[in-house]
């Protein structure tokens, strides 16, 4: 009965630690450290009444949220208003369905073939993300157009031009480390960087990505679709309660799950260092371990530990640079956009190629 | 699989004709553009089945063909949906009979 | 057929074809090469590129003993059977002419160049002449008719271009299209009797008709099919060589440039008619009717031309009939089968006639273009050169002995006087003193008297005055090449000839008597000219009895009403009722037709897109129901 | 009945259903997002024969980006009822009437043709990678390499002409110039 109900469970495991994770660990965290590290940058001591260092600031943030009256302001467009801060949400949680989180295991000798730490072993990969990622647009522009208020229009409108826009850069830079891993499977591409992380083949790629995935993310400096100072906060300005919350918590998942793809993509996942792999470290410590876990299931727990502190390092940029640097405008935004990043990610795919090729 | 090309083909067919019969009553062009773009997925839809039936990829091929096609068709409509829009104040289609005969 | 010559036959491949290929490539160069190469390089290329195909015909005139045929392709094959050959005979005929067209061709381009100093389409008239050598050689050289008649045509286009050469005239371009719609006639004879050869032999090569005819024996229907064709090539010739009926072009051909009237309206080009009935002489000879109509057109001509000719005041219509008429001599000496005599006198006259027209050009270059000899006279000491060269050609072609004129016209009057047709006889010798009186009044009018003009007149540059001085010396010396027996000469052409055509033996005495006559008479013809002339102060024969001479016969008049009116009444038929009428009705009709539906139609195109997608589906039902197999 | 067969039929009916949807509701608003659900449920079918690159396209270019452009155009004119123009263009008997007789023909063909009533093959019985981006770009970069050329020049045109037509009236539009120049 174990055995038949064991993938299953497998399943349901990877499921609820995501998403405990994330929704109720990384999110709270991350808004705890965001406020922590700016007041940090800005010379203030930050939140720091609720528990020790203000740890608990989160949860009485959140409670307060959930139990708050929800206000429907007046002449908003009833479904598509509920429906939104959902939409929001959605794409941001299922894009955490791919992306593995540590090497295959077998979780201690319980399965007799390793199993990968992902939730779902799409063969689209890596462009899966991308797919889902496009979709996140639809909740911020539904909340800005169906708001009734001109600030949400603009930031709606804002928002949606921007992702389409930064999609595409994101998108090229995604096909040149496809082409450097010669995959899309994201667990092989972390394999394949065993030798070499991609960030050195591929830096000019990772140098379009990362502002792609802050304009993505709409976090500063491209954070034009809630530019405090033009559009009070637009798209989300008429959103209280646990419906901002939603809003609140799917850019920090969406944020999360996009640091957690480029150190995938770029910085060899849980690999531990360029040509010196984890079972290379177990051997030379004469440990007996393997990352498949099969002897001690720590094999498999560092890994994916120093997986997450990869990210969290990742993360940590999204805040340091959201504190560090004043925002773009609008068309300086576009045009780096479409004049400067996209000539050269293709670029980059073209020369990438011809060099493949050539080698 | 227990189902035959004929079934999707039959949902290919009823979407095409709400496509089509969408496209026929609308007045005003975006709703009309947006059944176009049911219509040409109810074809991708007939083509990437019809891929799976014979077990070959040329039918991703043309899906591929449909897609862009559609991608562009709806960039310059919009483009021009705009235009008219500043032109005439309205995008119904009514109002851009200039050229008729 | 196998050469003996001294020389290999490639060789002879490489010079014949360098003869034909050099004037060709010079006629696609010069016409732009003058803006870059300049004049003077353009007149010497331009005449290298005739006189270079000189010395190779003068290579294979010396080194060929025997008639060879130089085959280079094919160029239709019908049935795996080449059908038209691209291929040269080479036989003393085609050899002989070869060496006129590109010896008196070289001697007009030097001309040329002198002659036309100056003028814008100086590049242009050195293309044209080359073009024009290329053709004339592909005419006398090809072995294949069709080759004949592509220099047949290329000669009567090139006649066309340079007739109408300053064609911002009006009247040189009529006269250009006039000399072309003529010689289309002619070609059409030419055309038939081409069908008539083939029809009857199955074939187009002239070596190999003339072959089945001299060895078959014919069967009724090929006789007749030749007499056909015999007929036709009487119209062919005719046309190309301005014999009666179709002379009328040639007087208006002086429009063109004088070096051209001298090269292509008096030396070569109207001589392709002579040499077209001497190639083909025994099919004319199977068909005796077709020789005396050649005969008589061609006494007739010689007379009528020389009776016109002493009425015209215009010097190179002088000429230019003067032309017609010795091309009259040769035409009755080729129809009372003496193609030697003609051939000879075709040779002479190509000197002393083109030293006569190029004398006439450099009067006219000195005059400023100045044609009209009442306009003229007293020239005798502003243009020495020109004086002395044309004397001798006036005397050439009067017939004084001993120049060659007196020689080869003595020949063709001797074999007229064998024929003992009375009508031919008396014409010859009549033409003979014509000839001689209105040369001489020309000569008088132009040379003598006082200076009726108004422009100072001048002696034409350096290569004028030599290309006159060398032809003066050829039409003296010309003669020899055929000196006959009675005066001790050796008949060298005669013997040359014996090969490849056939002779009436001779049968007339060559008395003194008959001699002194002769001189005698061109002698008192030219004293009649000088007495009457001497002191010409515009004043002519006044009778109105004359006036039909003065009216060229009133040739042109009466074809102008028999053809002309006719033509264009039946044009304007065409153009008003049948163009106009038929099918402009028709046309408008089925425009008003498409109209009517259209504004019909019109009502479909509501603009409305879901109409016409409805259109679509409408159409898409038909679709699948027309393409509906069944099982 | 197999789980694979109820997960077509429900789709099926979804698509159908979602398709409606997207031609009646009057709104285009509402047509852009029943338009999403169709694409989700499409590539979900996809996902159902196996073509997984497909499905995942299909959301990354038409829900993603496609759609996209209409909700963005939708709300940048936010037009009222009026403007929007709701009344029939064609009478909806001929609509009904044309689309039965295709139907009816189409119908017709299916049942003359018996292989196409046949069960589609099991994905093992074709070669295992049918569908996977691999398998599809060897055939699509070698075989139609022109017809990929063709999708490319044909992209590049796209985003001149939508260029050319931005810039048409640049004064014509203030609040959305920037806007929609940048939607190409």
């Amino acid at each position: 009965m174990f055995e038949v109900l064991l993938p299953w469970l497998f399943l349901l495991g990877k499921i609820l630690l995501f998403f405990g994770i994330v929704f109720g660990g990384v999110a709270p965290v991350m808004i705890w450290v965001e406020r922590k590290v700016s007041a940090l940058i800005q010379d203030r001591v930050g939140p720091n009444r609720v528990g020790p260092f203000g740890l608990l600031q989160s949860l009485a943030d959140g409670i307060k949220l959930v139990l708050k009256e929800p206000l429907e302001p007046e002449g908003v467009v009833k479904p598509y208003y509920y429906l939104a801060p959902i939409l929001a949400v959605i794409p941001a949680a299922l894009s955490f369905a791919i992306i593995p989180f540590g090497p295959a295991t077998t979780l201690g000798g319980l399965f007799e073939t390793p199993q990968r730490l992902q939730i779902s072993n799409l063969n689209a990969g890596v462009l899966f993300l991308l797919a889902v990622s496009s979709l996140s647009v639809y909740g911020v522009a539904l909340a800005g157009w169906s708001s009734n208020n001109k600030f949400s229009v603009m930031g709606a409108l804002r928002a949606s031009a921007q992702m389409i826009s930064y999609e595409l850069a994101a998108g090229l830079a995604v096909v040149t480390v496809i082409l450097l891993s010669g995959t899309v499977d994201l667990v092989s591409m972390v394999e394949a960087q065993s030798s070499m992380w991609n960030i050195v083949p591929g830096f000019f790629a990772f140098l379009v990505f990362l502002p792609a995935i802050f304009a993505e993310t709409n976090r500063l400096p491209f954070d034009l679709a809630e530019s405090e100072a033009e559009l009070v906060v637009g798209y989300h300005t008429e959103y209280s309660g646990i419906k901002f919350g939603l809003f609140f918590l799917a850019e920090y998942a969406i944020m999360t799950s996009i640091s957690a793809v480029c150190v995938l993509m770029f910085f060899g996942g849980w690999e531990l260092w360029p040509g010196f792999s984890w079972n290379d470290l177990y051997a030379a410590l004469n440990l007996g371990w393997t990352t498949e876990g099969t002897t001690n299931i720590l094999g498999t727990i560092i890994p994916s530990v120093w997986f997450v502190t990869k990210v969290c390092a990742f993360l940590f940029l999204f805040v340091w640079v959201r504190w560090t640097l004043p925002r773009f405008r609008y068309d300086q935004l576009m045009s780096i956009g479409w004049k400067r990043l996209l000539p050269l990610a293709i670029l980059n795919i073209t020369i990438t190629a011809a060099l493949m090729a050539l080698v | 699989m227990s189902f035959s090309i004929a079934h999707i083909l039959f949902i290919c067919f009823g979407l095409f004709v709400l496509g089509a019969s969408g496209f026929l009553i609308r007045k005003n062009a975006i709703s009309m553009l947006i059944c176009l773009e049911l219509m040409l997925n109810a074809v991708n839809i007939s083509l990437v089945a019809f891929g799976r039936m014979h077990g070959n990829e040329s039918g991703h091929a043309l899906y591929f063909l449909v897609i862009t096609v559609a991608a562009c068709e709806t960039a310059i409509a919009l483009a021009i949906i705009l235009n008219l829009f500043r032109l005439r104040r309205s995008i119904r289609l009514d109002d851009a009979t200039v050229l008729k005969g | 057929m196998e050469a003996s010559s001294s020389i290999s036959i490639e060789m002879i491949h490489w010079l014949a074809a360098l003869v034909v290929l050099l004037p060709l490539f010079g006629s696609t160069i010069w016409f732009w090469a003058k803006k870059y190469l300049g004049e003077k390089w353009v007149g010497v290329l331009g005449t290298a590129s005739v006189a270079i195909p000189f010395i190779a015909v003068c290579v294979l005139f010396f080194e060929l003993n025997e008639p060879i045929l130089v085959n280079f392709f094919s160029w239709i094959t019908i049935d795996g059977k080449s059908l038209v050959d691209f291929s040269f005979r080479l036989d003393p005929l085609s050899l002989m002419l070869g060496l006129i067209v590109t010896g008196v061709g070289s001697l007009i381009h030097i001309y040329s160049s002198g002659y036309m100093h100056g003028d814008e389409g100086f590049g242009r008239f050195f293309s044209y002449l080359n073009l024009f050598v290329f053709s004339m050689m592909m005419l006398i050289w090809s072995d294949s008719l069709p080759a004949i008649f592509l220099g047949w045509e290329g000669v009567g286009l090139c006649s066309y271009l340079l007739i109408s050469f300053w064609f911002k005239e009006e009247a040189n371009a009529s006269a250009g299209k006039k000399a072309f719609i003529v010689n289309r006639i002619g070609d059409f004879g030419f055309l038939i009797a081409m069908f008539c050869l083939y029809k009857a032999f199955g074939q187009l090569s002239v070596q190999e008709i003339l072959a089945a005819l001299k060895s078959s024996s014919l069967s009724p229907e090929q006789l007749e099919l030749t007499s056909w064709a015999c007929l036709g090539l009487v119209l062919g010739a005719a046309g190309k060589s301005a014999q009666i009926p179709l002379f009328v072009w040639l007087p208006d051909a002086m429009a063109g440039p004088t070096p051209v009237s001298a090269l292509i309206h008096a030396a070569t080009m109207v001589t392709a008619g002579v040499y077209l009935a001497c190639r083909l002489q025994p099919l004319f000879i199977l068909n005796a009717g077709s020789l005396e109509i050649l005969a008589y057109i061609g006494a007739a001509t010689a007379f009528f031309a020389a009776t016109v000719a002493v009425f015209q005041n215009d010097i190179k219509k002088v000429l230019a009939y003067s032309t017609i008429s010795q091309l009259g001599y040769m035409f009755m000496a080729v129809g009372l089968m003496a193609p030697t005599a003609a051939y000879f006198h075709l040779i002479t006259h190509a000197f002393f006639k083109a030293l006569l027209f190029l004398g006439a050009g450099s009067v006219i270059h000195g005059l400023h273009h100045e044609q009209d000899m009442t306009k003229m006279g007293g020239l005798r000491k502003k243009m020495p050169i020109t004086f002395w060269t044309m004397t001798i050609g006036v005397l050439a072609i009067a017939g004084i002995p001993p120049l060659s004129g007196f020689v080869s016209k003595d020949a063709v009057m001797s074999v007229a006087k064998d024929s003992d047709r009375a009508l031919i006889i008396f014409f010859a010798f009549a033409t003979s003193f014509l000839t001689a009186f209105y040369m001489g009044r020309l000569w008088v009018m132009t040379f003598f008297g006082k200076f009726r003009g108004h422009h100072e007149a001048h002696e034409s540059p350096a290569p004028m005055t030599f290309v006159l001085i060398v032809l003066a010396g050829l039409s003296v010396v010309g003669g020899l090449i055929n000196w006959p027996h009675f005066l001790g000469g050796g008949e060298w052409l005669g013997h040359y000839f014996s090969k490849v055509v056939t002779e009436n033996v001779s049968t007339s005495e060559h008395g003194l008597g008959i001699l002194i006559f002769k001189v005698g008479m061109a002698v008192v013809a030219l004293g009649l000219a000088f007495w009457k002339y001497r002191n010409f102060e515009g004043k002519d024969f006044k009778s109105s009895a004359f006036e039909i001479f003065r009216k060229k016969y009133y040739v042109d008049e009466i074809y102008d009403f028999v053809f002309v009116r006719n033509l264009r009444r039946l044009g304007e038929f065409q153009w008003k009722i049948v163009d106009q009428g038929i099918i402009d009705g028709l046309l408008n009709g089925s425009a008003r037709w498409a109209q009517n539906v259209g504004e019909r139609l019109r009502r479909l195109q509501t603009g409305q897109t879901q109409t016409y997608l409805l259109l679509m589906w409408l159409g898409l039902i038909v679709l699948l129901v027309g393409t509906w197999k069944g099982r | 009945m197999n789980l694979q067969e109820v997960v077509f039929y429900i789709l099926g009916a979804l698509l159908l259903i979602t398709g409606g949807l997207v031609a009646f509701r009057p709104k285009p608003i509402e047509s852009a997002l029943w338009l999403i659900v169709n694409f989700i449920c499409t590539s979900a079918l996809y996902v159902l024969l196996g073509a997984h690159f497909v499905a995942v396209i299909q959301i990354l270019v038409y829900a993603g980006a496609i759609v996209v452009l209409f909700t963005f155009v939708i709300m940048l004119l936010n037009l009222n009822p009026q403007e929007l123009g709701l009344t029939a263009a064609v009478p909806w008997t001929s609509i009904v009437l044309i689309s039965g007789t295709i139907g009816v023909i189409f119908l017709c063909l299916h049942v003359a043709t018996p292989e196409l009533l046949k069960d589609l093959p099991a994905l093992a019985e074709n070669a295992g990678t049918w569908g996977t981006l691999e398998s599809f770009s060897k055939v699509f970069l070698v075989k139609y390499v022109w017809s990929f050329e063709i999708a490319g020049v044909l992209l590049l045109m796209a985003v001149l002409v939508v260029g050319l037509l931005a810039h048409h009236h640049p004064k014509a539009v203030t609040a959305g110039k920037s806007l929609e120049k940048d939607i190409s």
